[in-house]
């Protein structure tokens, strides 16, 4: 496989883990000190720094998630990722900058379906132990509004 | 069209009962943009630090209507009404920017950064024919202005000729508080909006809700953030248009409470953070408060949960829709620790907020509840308190029956 | 605000006519929660088998307005609004569980398994500060309860007092049919939803309409599974307010009908099925009835197509939209034949049924014709009976004038 | 349930101010049905052309109601509403095609091409029992027809018996610019539809408004396609129920204009085409005429801009909705060449055109901007013509006031 | 190829042959005895066996697409599917488990487009003379509820 | 790689281009005399010629951008493309037919997203250079209705 197919792979496997609902699962994408945030490209256009979520470390990751099991108070629902148009920007040293398209459509328990989110991940991914990770991962959704609540990572 | 009849009939307790139709009726929807964000209220418009430079513009909505913000070429702020004199377009469709003249697309009528009306294209036709009458004078067709007042920072605009001073509708004990998060210059760290799927009202009296903070949000009162037992108060201002819920870290006490032996059925016990970073305060403010909600009558809001700081505009979007807008911010002279410590504590409010998330979802629920527009109300019983006044505790809706108070006043309810 | 004026005038043909108001009106729409689902009715509500256990609980609609249902620590079935007295959240947002005590999420006020309140948090303060005043009742609180009955195995519930009670509100017409199909145990093998884009009063007509089925839904007449020429009749209850529309394979007779001679527009000839187990019935009623399409005024349907048993409650969801739970089951003895039997039958039914897939696109067709909201009514001219009584064909639009009679008495129409 | 008070109260400017409630009240959308779109005008239906063969038919709008137009067995065009006279459903859902009858798929009533009911399904019931009364007369049950005219080609259509005839509801004007585009048999090259989200009347008004044409559409006065500076003018027709706006290239004299000197806002210089041939008019017309503009009373337009001919059918979709269908056509005996020049420059018009993509956007604008539903009106000065007669320049509001005088009287407003 | 691309590319000509309407088609990429169904994933974690529909064999497959052209009365209308994130859950004695997100855009003929249906497929699938076939293919849905009414298959 | 996977990487660029907003770039995916049309499927069928756009080589292509920037007054907004289920339908003398199913989420800057368009691309593609080229691009959509206006291309 080559780097863009790796990633590729490595896309798919991250949105079924969170498609399935299996959220704990969710933090073994990343390296230690990986880094995950959401945040629109206006807001990052504009030079902000603050977006809807970010984990700095493997910890915040799963805090994320303990307190979307424990604390956190939501209507039950689920996502369903669509990923496209993968593009390898650069790779080297072991380090690999990639983009993707994605879309999310979120069902609540309702039934009711609504595109949630749409935007490209813009990923830097590292080679640990014959396994890709993310040393950062950028959700740049497209839209700078989000509906009701964002609960589930995208 | 409308009889005389009141739109609602309130019932005999008074604001201790809120009527549900209030959340559902188009009539009374109607008429909040004429007596509520048309009335002697100050609504928040921008912040100063957003429009640095002469010309920078921005748009933004009280109520439902489409208003410009602009600092002009003297360096006044303006706000005026996004809408095109001459046949209703929105002027200037662009978010932000910077403009020396706002030109409507469709027929070019130009507006200074005042609102006045400077430009009619062809108003004196083509070779002599066409063009606008004689009697058309442009001083009869600028766009609708605002009246300003800016407070440390603050933009708020009124249409309203009778809303007081600034100064005197916010009252000394708002202004001490907003002078206390803006004592110094600021800078934007973000900024998002949240839609939400209910009536706009529902989501201003939640703010003013000391009740449910330390109940809904569970990661407040598991997490030792924030809870009903800790010393803290409510501090109204002019007559209870305003209030503040303010609390201070390492002062909890459970004792007597319903914390006490986890009676609260939702609590979550033996809960640990990995990396406990989001809710370590890194102290900042001398009067050991940790936590200031602050209500500015009718639809802002100013925050500051530990060090993360914000505000919040509400914008009613339809009968059972509204937008958030959230801007976080910190000081320009915050060093790097103090900004990655903002960064993280930014998880706790927004759509996606620890001690927020939850807003989306149960006022979704009470909009779903509502959808046969019962007639009931709500009780709003918590407190004893008869006038709106000063408390040191939290465990009251006292902010929340102050709200309808004055809400009834505006609207004649 | 209402003048005393009707909202709309009934034709004086009477139920003959219905005016193609009643599915366009908001006033109508409004007064319906009122007068039908407030109103004198029984309304299903679950299955006992959907709660096999104490505390187990459900979800569900009277109209718009949210319900839980639950089987409390005795055994018994309760029911009551799903909105919390406080200030109005749903109480309960699970589609189903089970909870030995309904805690509202919003302020964590608890509710017993019959909507007593039991618990308000905070109620006493915090050290002795806040809190509910004494005059606050918790009896006074509790959420609004329905009336329950249950008939084999059907739970039905009403919001009013002058509803009669459950046998005399079905009849001896309707409860024979209801024990033929509910015999013995059930066990459910599927439960889905179908979105509709209609108002809800013309899927209840649907159902009503035995004049339709063997028309619109050519597979019932292509291959010869229901045809109004088959042995069949209509039987009422309650002065027609449910009913009863039966057939019986084997007994199809075509001479003397529009069947003959392939005289029906759209009928198709000379398909067969590759597969034809979907349309095989494996014996299993003794009385030779392979279809009971049976309508308990004003919201439920009870059916048997072949081996395909099921109900189906419908939920309006505004004024053009509405939404029909569908619950298919079998018997608790069924052994696998007859479970495989019932589940390839499952594909007549549903928004993919080989004999329902027609219904949902019809009604759209019914209501998109209907935005011009005209003055005109629809024509229920067919079949001359003038009392609600059994009938031995289905060539007859009785049951459709029946249902209007009951509702326009209801309604005050 | 009206009260006698008028929905609402004109200014008493007269038509120089048109209340932004027109766009924005749900009484005045639905008194339209009444007024307009089943009041004394013709509505356009179909191209003649599109119903070649007899048996041909076309579904089709008038306002929200639809419309079947059909060629019948005896080569006529008949329209009718398509909603079945029995239980209301569209009883043609197909776009288009050929039938010799139709047969409404939910109980088989059939109706002939001319709308008579000329199948009842089951109307002698089976084997004696059921069917229809013998009071039901089919002649009582047709679909409602509505007069149909045919003007070179156009298919017209009126519900209302005192709609004069189509020569002198168009007038003698407005012929001559139909049988101008309409002067040999023609071809359909494309047809797609435009979602709008406005109120339809802010569509017609900006059809009639020669103001926005040269400013709005950049385009066209960049490439020097259409300027106001251009020979042409405004001719109406049957007192300014319709307008023709046209214009002649090679005739532009910027000099005394807002165009000079580039005064213009928004105007753009120095741009080029890379390949102008979108903008290169392949010579068709003696006239001269380049760009004609026509509108025809309540909501039909036909177009020549350069070689691309088309029209323009608008249909309401709910009091902020509206759908636009665009036919763009050649002549039968068009060469290869003049195909393909009409193909290239279809790219100027449609929801992506050079020259009207603004208008979706500029619409939305209005309309987004009226959200508060303010009782403001605009400014419709331009333009000092006291009666509805030709103008030599289009630097007016002139058509725009006519429509709404029109629109007045029919609205009774 | 490996077996993730045979699959990806097996289901590239499922939802093709759908899209494009060529529905008499669509048995032939089933076993003799293919089973197929369309279940929501609540359903299905209730145990229930009954969904919105189930064809069990070549024939049940034919006679879905026979009614929908002959008996079946509803509005034109036409899916386009988006399929992504293909995965190879267990492959032995030349069955391949697999599964792939799906999501369909349904347009009717008045040019409405609504987001159908959104899930993913679970399938098992065969190799038949140098063919893969699905022995069965479960359309889990992510939503219990159905838009007025489901024709053309998923 | 073989045709489909070149194919396939043509149409990541293609969409990519689209997606960042990078327009002046979208001609080059063109040859000189590169056709570009956006046509539902149902005028298609009736064998009408005109649709909702169309560029005749690459200065009309670069025309259509220029009047975007240059003369096009619209609510700024922006496309997310997911593409899926590329076929090869020819292959012959480095002329490639192919077509892949698209759908795109539009969203404006008050942050709404909406399902704009789903259709399926139909290319002929050639190889020019060591590059493959569209000598005809047609976006076949499923709708025959545009919402609004449609400015960015497809
Ligand atoms: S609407 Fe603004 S210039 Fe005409
Ligand atoms: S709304 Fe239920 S406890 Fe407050
Ligand atoms: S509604 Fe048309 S035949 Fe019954
Ligand atoms: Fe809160
Ligand atoms: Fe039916
Ligand atoms: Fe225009």
């Amino acid at each position: 496989m080559n780097t863009r197919e790796l990633v590729e792979d490595l896309q798919r496997r991250y949105v079924t883990q969170i498609d399935d609902g299996e959220l704990e699962g969710w933090p073994q994408f990343f390296t230690e000190d990986g880094h995950y945030q959401i945040i629109s490209k206006e807001a990052l256009d504009a030079g902000q720094v603050i977006g809807f979520y970010v984990c700095t470390g493997k910890g915040m990751l799963a805090d994320r998630i303990l307190t979307l099991r424990k604390t956190a108070i939501y209507e039950p629902q689920s996502y369903r990722h669509m990923i496209s148009a993968t593009m390898i920007e650069d790779e080297s040293d072991g380090v690999i900058i990639a983009s993707t398209n994605f879309m999310v459509v979120r069902t609540t328990q309702d039934g009711d379906m609504t595109v949630f989110s749409a935007g490209r991940y813009r990923d830097t991914i590292v080679m640990d132990k014959d396994e890709l990770l993310f040393k950062e991962k950028l959700v740049v959704t497209d839209s700078n509004k989000m509906d009701t609540l964002l609960a589930i990572p995208i | 069209m409308r009889t005389n009849e009141p739109i609602i009939e309130w019932p005999k307790e008074g604001v201790r009962r809120v009527p549900f139709k209030l959340y559902t009726s188009p009539e009374i929807y109607a008429k909040e943009t004429r007596a509520v964000f048309r009335g002697p209220a100050w609504h928040f418009l921008a912040l100063a630090v957003e429009l640095p430079n002469n010309g920078d513009f921005k748009n933004t909505f009280v109520g439902e209507i489409p208003i410009i913000v602009v600092r002009d070429k003297t360096g006044e702020i303006n706000a005026m009404v996004n809408r095109c004199t001459h046949k209703g377009a929105l002027v200037c469709h662009d978010k932000k920017g910077n403009k020396p003249v706002f030109t409507c697309p469709y027929h070019n009528w130009s507006f200074d950064q005042t609102g006045k009306l400077v430009g009619v294209a062809f108003r004196n036709g083509v070779k002599g024919v066409g063009g606008m009458p004689d009697t058309f004078k442009t001083e009869d067709h600028g766009l609708e202005p605002l009246r300003i007042a800016i407070y440390n920072g603050l933009i708020f605009g009124t249409f309203s000729s009778e809303t007081p001073d600034i100064e005197t509708y916010l009252g000394p004990e708002a202004r001490q508080f907003i002078d206390r998060v803006f004592n110094r210059p600021i800078k934007i760290l973000g900024q998002y909006s949240q839609g939400l799927r209910n009536n706009w009202k529902l989501m201003m009296e939640n703010t003013r809700d000391t009740y449910h903070a330390g109940i809904l949000h569970l990661f407040f009162n598991t997490f030792g953030l924030n809870r009903l037992s800790m010393e803290g108060g409510i501090v109204m201002s002019n007559e209870g248009r305003h209030h503040v819920s303010y609390s201070k870290l390492l002062t909890d006490d459970v004792t007597g409470s319903d914390y006490e032996d986890n009676k609260l059925p939702n609590m979550r016990k033996g809960l640990k953070l990995s990396d406990p970073s989001v809710g370590t305060y890194l102290p900042e403010f001398e009067d050991g408060i940790t936590l200031q909600i602050q209500t500015i009558f009718p639809t802002f809001l100013i925050q500051q949960i530990q060090n993360c700081l914000g505000i919040r505009q509400l914008i009613p979007r339809g009968l059972d829709k509204a937008e958030l807008i959230w801007t976080l911010f910190g000081y320009e002279d915050d060093d790097e620790e103090m900004t990655q410590t903002r960064i993280k504590q930014s998880n706790l409010v927004g759509p996606a907020g620890f001690v927020s998330l939850e807003d989306g979802a149960v006022l979704d629920f009470v909009q779903r509840s509502l959808r046969e527009s019962p007639d009931d109300s709500s009780v709003v019983e918590l407190g004893d308190e008869t006038d709106y006044t000063t408390t040191k505790h939290r465990v009251t809706e006292t902010a929340v029956r102050a709200y309808w108070d004055h809400y009834r006043d505006l609207m004649g309810l």
